[in-house]
């Protein structure tokens, strides 16, 4: 297995892993971490091909990992501000319990 | 192929899957943190050296403590005495779990079934900050901008989030 | 202007730093075991029993009245009375404590038991550097480590010891004269 | 042995134990050989620290401090140690066993981390890393979560408390303490600390090139360094381990051992970033005069530190602890506004000529707004008053 397959394999199982919790997790903060954990499993594939790729010199890999990590900073704080303010009128995180368009 | 990316890899992994798998929420975030810090080695080990560094500084040092924040202002770390052996994952954790599973499967057999074209003479691509900066502000100018408004949208937007809602006087 | 009042603090600071070392009243510290700061009369600690003349256990006052024990708020002394009886200090025989015991790690130092006795028998130490190993037996004082002389009562507290033994001299006076009269009464009590 | 032989003494010492090792050892026995002298020295001077910051807050309040324990009492520090070591390690029952037992390690590893890219010396630094200051803030950010983990793990309020108010002091001067390491980094066009400490090292005349010698670099200096005590969570901006409020913050359930590894944390911390100001801001191993040069590097940055150090103590003996939201107010009212003025400033600097109407356009560019934001920090210029009380007679 090359090194780049190795990379992406394990970019892939992190991704994977992101996305159950996504899809089991009940708690909505730990759902938003495991957008965190797919978006970096994400940039593990661009770093990787970055590095692996045919054009290491044109630095786009690292230049869309870097906007990628302010981008997820950003969606961190507004989803973390959501939850919050959902929070304060269900007084739970629980998205199971979270069913209602009302406010 | 190296013993190192062997160790940081297998520490990522169970650092990711006990994030989404413990049943306390501050637990996940810390090992959410060791998984972040081993994502961070990965991209040293893969000589992005600045983007390494971001890494921990804006995940280790915002993203993580701002969950932390989170957790603590909802009181989801220590539930109520009734529901303490409630289900930390949803009912419909077993369909959520297939479909993950069968996505990696696919994505698996994709990168396994095709050799992809690579360099023959791999180098350590010698990036300097310089290089990093050069490019942010020739070649990626406008992304840079774009993100810089988004931050500051966001930062203006999580503050109006979380600021406490006025009654409606009317 | 932000930043002046800082300043001004900190050059305080460095003239106290640099004063200490310069003039030695600044430095107030008495360096306990080697200094000892001037004993204020009034001070006091634990109680202690006085005993007049040169033998301490026959000369001490305390004619084991339990006004002290049953006064005693916290409950430290603890009094067994004699069977036979003593002349005391005014003369007139009376009993004596067995055992006078009193637990100076219960002791609150309020000073009634000195306060109530009619005799003059327990008055306070200023004694304070107690600390031992053990803490039950080593702070229960018997009746001989309690026992200390009239003399080392005028050390620590001249003026109410003065008071006190004239008090005394005025109580044997009165003793003395009222025998007088009467000695074949005295005599058959005695 | 010229001054250049004496030094590079260390420098040589390696090189020379190297050349005896094989081959294959070489690398670890090279990074043994530069990090067995930063885990030796730098706890020795927090031994030298404590002792001097007791004996100086003594001084300052008229007091001796310790001088009992060896000759004037220096080595109080050693029998600290051996208390220390011997107490009883005591864990709450409701702990969070390991986390509170990974706490003061990680807080201790992340501390000795920053000493990796911290010039100390001429040719004198573990690795000089391309990305050295960002390096230098994204280890300095594992010490907050390290605070977070014993706050919380100990299942106690206060050291939740503690914790919270640390975490959140901590993540608003960062922002300032970056901000302001940023002008040097645009003056000097690198990240790399050792670039930046060879940046400065020459010298006009007998003046050396220290960016602390330009007006943004003195602001930069001032603000880097307020923002430092605040990350360190040292008087005046102790609230996190308020003692007379919250105890001791996110240690209170610690004991023993573990308790003197946070306070090694603590101080280990505060000469990293002491360092880090030295190296950016104060020529790092650098002479202050050139005629000084034949002194060794390594000991101008020893001397520099522990000159910080007494800084440190010093306004420590001077200011009251500041209240939360004067901490705040500080810190995003003040802080911010003028680090970001500061960068504008140094980009006017280098923009402009050489010459007195650079210093004094820069000088006007960086006192107006202060003058105008103190304002706003003093209760807009209204004069504090004598308290007076109607009842109370």
């Amino acid at each position: 297995m090359s090194p780049l397959n190795a990379y992406l394999l394990l970019s892939a199982l992190l991704f994977s892993i992101g996305l159950t919790g996504v899809l089991t997790r009940r708690n909505a903060i730990l759902v938003l971490i495991g957008i965190e954990l797919m978006l970096n499993a994400a940039n593990l594939n661009f770093i990787a091909f970055w590095r692996y790729g045919p054009n290491p010199a044109a630095l786009t890999g690292v230049m869309f990992a870097i906007f990628s990590i302010g981008i997820a900073a950003a969606e961190a704080a507004v989803g973390l501000g959501i939850i919050l303010a959902v929070y304060r009128h269900t007084k739970t995180t629980d998205l199971d319990q979270i069913n209602t368009m009302k406010g | 192929m190296t013993a190192f990316f062997l160790i940081v890899a297998a520490l990522t992994i169970a650092g990711t899957a006990a994030a989404m798998s413990l049943r306390n929420p501050i637990h996940c975030i810390l090992a959410l943190t060791l998984s972040l810090v081993g994502f961070a080695a990965l991209y040293l080990q893969l000589g992005a050296q600045f983007v390494g560094f971001t890494q921990v500084l804006v995940y280790v040092g915002a993203v993580a403590i701002l969950a932390v924040f989170a957790i603590m202002m909802t009181r989801s770390a220590n539930p109520p005495e009734g529901q303490s052996h409630q289900a930390a994952f949803s009912s419909s954790w077993l369909t959520g779990g297939a479909i993950a599973a069968v996505i990696f499967a696919v994505l698996a057999w994709c990168i396994l079934s095709k050799s992809t074209p690579m360099q023959t003479a791999i180098q350590q691509p010698d990036v300097s900050v310089n290089q990093i900066g050069d490019a942010l502000m020739h070649k990626f100018a406008l992304p840079l901008e774009i993100v810089g408004v988004l931050l500051t949208a966001a930062l203006i937007g999580a503050v109006i989030l979380a600021m406490p809602e006025r009654r409606k006087t009317l | 202007m932000l930043g002046v009042g800082i300043l001004k603090g900190l050059a305080e600071t460095a003239r106290n730093f640099l004063g200490s070392y310069v003039s030695k009243d600044r430095l107030t510290t008495i360096q306990f075991p080697e200094e000892r700061a001037p004993r204020i009369e009034a001070s006091r600690n634990f109680p202690f029993l006085v005993y007049d003349g040169t033998d301490p256990q026959e000369g001490l006052r305390c004619v084991s009245c339990f006004i002290c024990e049953k006064e005693c708020p916290p409950k430290c002394i603890f009094i067994e009375k004699s069977t036979d009886k003593k002349p005391d200090a005014v003369g007139k025989p009376q009993f004596y404590p067995a055992r006078f015991n009193i637990d100076v790690s219960v002791c609150m130092s309020c000073q009634i038991c000195v306060e109530v006795c009619p005799f003059d028998a327990i008055k306070m130490d200023t004694a304070f550097e107690l600390s031992a190993t053990d803490r039950f037996d080593a702070l229960l004082m018997n009746k001989q480590q309690l026992a200390k002389s009239n003399e080392y009562y005028h050390e620590i507290h001249p003026t109410e010891a003065a008071a006190v033994d004239a008090e005394l001299a005025a109580a044997r006076a009165k003793t003395a004269a009222a025998k007088a009269p009467a000695p074949p009464a005295a005599g058959g009590a005695a | 042995m010229t001054p250049d032989t004496i030094d590079q003494i260390f420098v040589i010492a390696k090189h020379w134990l190297l050349s005896y090792t094989p081959a294959p050892l070489q690398p670890v026995v090279s990074a043994a050989l530069s990090v067995a002298p930063i885990l030796g020295v730098f706890p020795l001077l927090f031994a030298i620290t404590t002792v001097l910051e007791r004996k100086g807050l003594g001084r300052i309040q008229n007091r001796y401090g310790p001088n009992r324990v060896g000759p004037y009492g220096f080595s109080q520090p050693i029998a600290d140690g051996i208390k220390s070591l011997t107490k009883e390690d005591i864990v709450p029952r409701t702990a969070d066993q390991f986390v509170h037992f990974l706490a003061p390690l990680l807080l201790v590893m992340a501390a000795f981390l920053a000493y990796a890219v911290l010039p100390i010396g001429k040719n004198m630094v573990i690795t000089n890393l391309n990305a050295g200051v960002l390096f230098f803030f994204a280890v300095g950010s594992m010490v907050e979560l390290a605070v977070f983990m014993a706050g919380w793990s100990s299942r106690s309020k206060y050291s939740l408390l503690g914790a919270m108010r640390a975490v959140a002091q901590m993540i608003s001067y960062e922002v300032p303490l970056v901000l302001a390491s940023i002008v040097v980094i645009m003056a000097s066009g690198s990240l790399s600390t050792v670039a930046i400490v060879n940046q400065q090292a020459n010298y006009t005349s007998i003046w050396p090139h220290w960016f602390v010698f330009t007006p943004w670099g003195f602001v930069g200096f001032i603000l880097f360094m307020i923002a430092a005590t605040a990350e360190s969570n040292r008087s005046p901006f102790d609230l996190p381990e308020g003692e007379s409020e919250i105890i001791a913050g996110y240690y209170i359930e610690y004991s023993g051992f573990k308790f003197a590894l946070f306070f090694l944390g603590e101080y280990l911390g505060m000469f990293a970033t002491s360092g880090l100001a030295i190296t950016l801001f104060l020529g790092g191993w650098s002479a202050p005069f050139s005629f000084l040069t034949w002194v060794p590097s390594y000991v101008w940055f020893f001397a520099k530190l522990l000159a910080l150090i007494c800084v440190f103590i010093w306004v420590r003996g001077t200011l009251p602890r500041l209240r939360m939201d004067q901490l705040m107010g500080l810190a995003w009212k003040f802080m911010l506004p003028m680090t970001l003025l500061n960068i504008v400033t140094a980009g006017v600097w280098h923009f402009m000529p050489a010459g007195f109407v650079r210093w004094l356009v820069c000088t006007a560019l960086l006192a107006a707004p202060f003058a105008l934001l103190s304002r706003g920090l003093t209760q807009g210029g209204k004069k504090l008053q004598l308290r007076t009380y109607r009842f109370a007679e």
